[in-house]
Parts: C-alpha cells; structure tokens; sequence
C-alpha cells in the first residue's frame, strides 16, 4: 500500500484532474448551447422574420414556413439529447434501475451493440450520491466497452443483496491489462474517479479483465435501512 | 361538443394547443391552468370532459400525481397527457396513474388530435412516434 | 498541521462534495433544458405551424409571426445567458481578463452593487487549468460576497509581477470569523474547493477577513515563462 504521504498527494492530483474533467465538459456544454442551439434558434428567427417582411407567394411561405418547422425540430431533438446526456431526469424522477434501463435502449439504438439490463433491484433505500455514482459508473463503463473494447455484447446487472447491492457492467470485448492501467496515470480519469467516488460513499469498486477475455467492472455499496430517500415525482 | 381543460405551465404552449382545439369541431376549450393546484381546483369545479396536461410544471408537484388525485376522485373525467418525456416509465406510470392517452409534444399536431378522438370514444391512445419496450 | 490520514480523509470527503455538487450543477442544467428552452423552441414550432396550415389574412399573420418572433428572441436569450453561466466562451477565446470584465458587468446589471475590475495583466502565459480556477474564484468570491457580505462595493485586482500574477476580490461588506470557517465542514463548500484547487496547482490562497471589516480573497500563482499556451481564437 501507498503511504500516507503519497495518497495525500495522489488525491491532490486526482481532485485536480476532476475539476479539469469538469471544466472540460462545461466548456462542451456551454459551446453546444452557444454553437448549436442558439444557431438553430437564430436561423428560425431569421426565417420567421423573412415570412413577416417579404411578399411572398403562398408557394414561398409554404416552404420557408417548413424550412423553419424543420430547423426547429432539429433543435429540439437536439436540446432533450443534450439534456439526456447531462443528467436525464428519469433518475431523479423513477431512479437508478429505470435510468440505466433508458440508457441501455439509447445507446444500443445509438451503437447497435446490444446492451441487456438485468435485475429489478429495490434502489429506493440508496442515497441520492450512490444512485448518481452507480448511473455514472454504468454510464462510464459501457462508454469505455464500446470506446475500446469492440464488443458484441454488454450486460449491466444490478442485483439486491441481502446488506448490499452490486452493480457489474460485463462486455465480452478485447479485455486489457488491468495492472498497466492501474493507479493514476494522468491522461484517463474515467475508471479512477470513479474508483474514488464509489470509496468515498463506502463502497467497493473492482475491474476484472485480461486480454482477450472481456472486461466486468463490479461495484458494491453496503444498504443502510435507515437511509429511505423520498422519490419526487414517483 | 366536448369541454376540453388543457393545463401546462407555459402560458405560450397553453394558447397555442387551444387554437388547435378550438378550431375542431367537437372540442371547445374551457379553462386553462399552469399548476397542479390549479389543474384540480378547475377539475372540482365540473364541465370537464377532458383534461391535457403536461407533466413538469415547476414549481409544483408533478403532473404525474396531479393525474392521480383527479383520477381517484373524478374517474369520468378523461385524461391526456402531452409531454416532453418519452422515458417509458414516464408512459406506464400515467396510465397506471389514470390517463387514457400519452402524446409526445415533439410529435405532429396530428398526434394530439387523434388523441382526442380516441379518448372522446371511450378509447386509449399511445403516441404512434413512442417505441415501446414489452 | 492536519496529520496525512486526517488530510487523506478530507481530501476524499472533499472530492465526494465536489461530485455532488457537479451532479446537482448538472441537474439544474438538464432541468433549465428541459422545462424551459424545449418548451420554448416546441411554443415556436407550434405557431410556424399555424402559419402553415391555415388561412390567413395579412394582419393575422404579422400577429402570429410577431409572437413566434418575440418567442425564440426569449429562448435565445436564455440559451446563451445559461451558456455564459456554465462557461463563458470569451474566457478560452480572449482569456482571464476578458472573461473577468465580462463577470463583472453582468453581476453588476443582476445586482445593483458596484464591481470594479482593476488590471490588465497579461494572463496568455497561464495554463488554461490556472486561467479557470482564477475565473472560478472571482466567480465564488464576488458570489459570496453578494450572498453573505451586504457590501456596496467590490473591486478585483489582477496584477501581473515578475515571477507570479495575483488575484485579490476585495468587499467592504460585514466580513466575518475566517478561522472558524476554516478546514472543511461538510456543508459550504465554496472556499475549501477553491483552496484546494489553487494548492493543486502550486498556487497560494488566502484569506483575510474580520466582522466589520469586509474581506479579502488573495491568489497567486507563480508564472512559468515555458507554460506559452496555444489560445484558440483570439
Ligand atoms: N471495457 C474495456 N475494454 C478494454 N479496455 C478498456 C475497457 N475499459 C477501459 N479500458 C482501458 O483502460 C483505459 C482507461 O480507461 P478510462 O475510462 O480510465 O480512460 P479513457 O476511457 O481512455 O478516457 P476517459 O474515460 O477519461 O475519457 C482505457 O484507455 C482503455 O485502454
Ligand atoms: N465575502 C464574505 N463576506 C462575509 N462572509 C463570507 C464571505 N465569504 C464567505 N463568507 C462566510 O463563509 C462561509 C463559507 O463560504 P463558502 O463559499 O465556503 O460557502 P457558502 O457560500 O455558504 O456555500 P457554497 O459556496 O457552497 O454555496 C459562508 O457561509 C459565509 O458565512
Ligand atoms: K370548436
Ligand atoms: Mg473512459
Ligand atoms: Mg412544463
Ligand atoms: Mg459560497
């Protein structure tokens, strides 16, 4: 094991890379708002001010009316993508198990992999933290299979034990070694802040994977009875 | 002719689905309303026979519990909801809450008016744009 | 001094607050998303289709066009004052100071208090990681001293010196009892985040501060002459 020294340095490092992490993706989300969508929108309005200020034939009105209505569901396919991937509100609304089931569909739609959800785990009695952690980790995980691993095919399961619940995400890939990989290597951050966030709500995270042989990622947090979180809009 | 409450808590969204619904022959609009509170307080007052409503009207509570307070205590009352979600658990809870009909709002205009129809017959009516997983 | 298990600790206690409050960052993003600007852009869709399907005499549809106009003018808007709130481009496209100003003017207009920024220092030899955490500070800072402080004004200095720059956010509002907020107390995360994300970077953060006498955040961050950094557009 490291010493004391050591981890308090790694954390350092780690927490440094986190906040980079998420400048990183609020600078993509502020350039989709700016780039993507006020453009879209813009284009609408120019449009709408072409319809209002030019003589135009009913033929002409017809189609830059469609013009306009096509630009504007573009746009709000793309807005509710957006919203989807930066925190989709099945989450807070249905929990974990029902957003990770409407990830799995998205992303087998997206990727044509084919993505099994397996388990009607209980989640109610998680904290808020876990359910975010455990999304994130499945989010993370199939990300990572279908990013490196060319898999046929990914199984999440989420399984309700007796004191505890696991989650594992198993894709049937190209594996790797998981030992060149370990600690913090500085460029990927995927799998060690997850690591991190899962140990820092008590949890246990491991990575079983060599090559040739897929990858199962596997986390496990303890259930505390008491812990009965109120579930908004269920 | 059927007294249709549409309920969403975007003043601009409300007027233009009840241009639409007015336009129709056997629908006319009779109230409007932005939140849950009011949605029911409307409902309680009589006349309604059909209520759309939207699912997130912040601030207050959840249109999907709106739909199951009216349902419970006005069951003859029908029930669309028009949302942005298409989330199946969004879908099988409305209708396990009481709603006849689910329509997307990214869908034509044709969607809500066939709901209309449907649910003015006595039938339920699922957006043909929803995919739906057994 | 902490001991390094007590500073492990912290640091991972730390890191899980930072998460958390990502999440819920990302929360109200994809909720502003959903419940607003989709809504918004589907009000437009709504009315361009009026504009299609019906006949219309001139006056009428100057009046629907008018509101689809007045419509998306809101949406974008919105879109790009949540673009700026998440990131501001002009701090990766003219930098620190740019983006700093930017700030400064925008929550001078939302909160009547006076927001003076004083320097131009050339900031183009910081890394984008120090450039983000001096825009996150003023941020934070001009923040709570709006939230806490009742100061009727603020001043940020920026002031480059031989070998390192310095960021002071000055109020003179009520101050308060820095050493009984100091360390981390698991409920406002503000100024231990920031702190940590200035160590993490070999930068020094201080703060001076006593009831009645406002208060004063101090940066610094040594300035490598190697460190030239590619800037986008500018
Ligand atoms: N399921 C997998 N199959 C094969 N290789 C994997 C798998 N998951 C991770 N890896 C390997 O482990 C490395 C580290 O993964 P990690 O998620 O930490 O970083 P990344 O995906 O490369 O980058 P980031 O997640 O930060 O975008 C990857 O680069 C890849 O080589
Ligand atoms: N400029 C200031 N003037 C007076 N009090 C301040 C000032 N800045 C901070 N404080 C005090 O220090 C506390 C800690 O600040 P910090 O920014 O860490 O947390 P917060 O603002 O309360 O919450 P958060 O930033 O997490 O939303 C504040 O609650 C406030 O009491
Ligand atoms: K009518
Ligand atoms: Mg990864
Ligand atoms: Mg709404
Ligand atoms: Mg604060």
């Amino acid at each position: 094991t490291l010493d004391r020294a050591t981890q308090v340095a790694q954390q350092r490092m780690l927490n440094q890379y986190v906040n980079r992490a998420y400048e990183d993706e609020r600078k993509r989300i502020s350039q989709d708002l700016h780039d993507s969508i006020a453009q879209g929108v813009y284009s609408a309005i120019m449009g709408v001010r072409r319809l209002k200020s030019e003589q135009l034939d009913e033929p002409e009105r017809q189609q830059v009316s469609t013009m306009i209505e096509t630009q504007l569901d573009d746009t709000l396919r793309e807005v509710k993508e957006m919203a989807l991937d930066i925190r989709p509100s099945v989450l807070d609304s249905f929990g974990l198990v029902a957003a990770i089931r409407a990830l799995a569909k998205r992303l087998t739609e997206n990727s044509g992999v084919i993505i099994d959800v397996i388990g009607k785990a209980d989640t109610s009695g998680l904290t808020t933290d876990v359910q975010s952690v455990l999304y994130r980790i499945t989010q993370e995980a199939i990300n990572n299979a279908l990013k490196h691993a060319n898999p046929t095919e990914i199984t999440v399961m989420l399984v309700a034990h007796a004191h505890y619940i696991s989650l594992e995400v198993i894709d049937n890939g190209c594996g790797f070694d998981f030992q060149a990989h370990r600690g913090f290597n500085g460029h990927s951050l995927g799998l060690m802040n997850m690591s991190e966030r899962v140990k820092a709500l008590n949890g246990s995270f491991m990575i079983d994977s060599a090559p040739g042989q897929g990858t199962t990622v596997t986390v496990k947090f303890p259930v505390i009875e008491i812990n009965h979180q109120v579930n908004g809009e269920s | 002719m059927y007294n249709v409450l549409i309920a969403d808590d975007h003043a601009i969204v409300r007027s233009g689905i009840a241009y639409l619904i007015d336009k129709q022959p056997t629908f006319q609009v009779v109230g409007q309303t932005a939140n849950g509170t009011d949605t029911y307080m409307r409902v309680e007052q009589g006349d309604i026979d059909i209520l759309i409503m939207d699912l997130s009207m912040p601030p207050g509570e959840s249109g999907l519990i709106t739909a199951q307070r009216i349902h419970e205590h006005y069951p003859l009352v029908r029930m669309i909801i028009l949302s942005m979600h298409e989330e199946q658990e969004y879908i099988n809870k409305a209708i396990h809450n009481g709603a006849m009909s689910y329509v997307l709002k990214s869908s034509p205009d044709s969607e809500i008016l066939r709901a209309l129809t449907q649910v003015s017959n006595g039938e339920n009516y699922i957006d043909e744009n929803i995919t739906l997983t057994k």
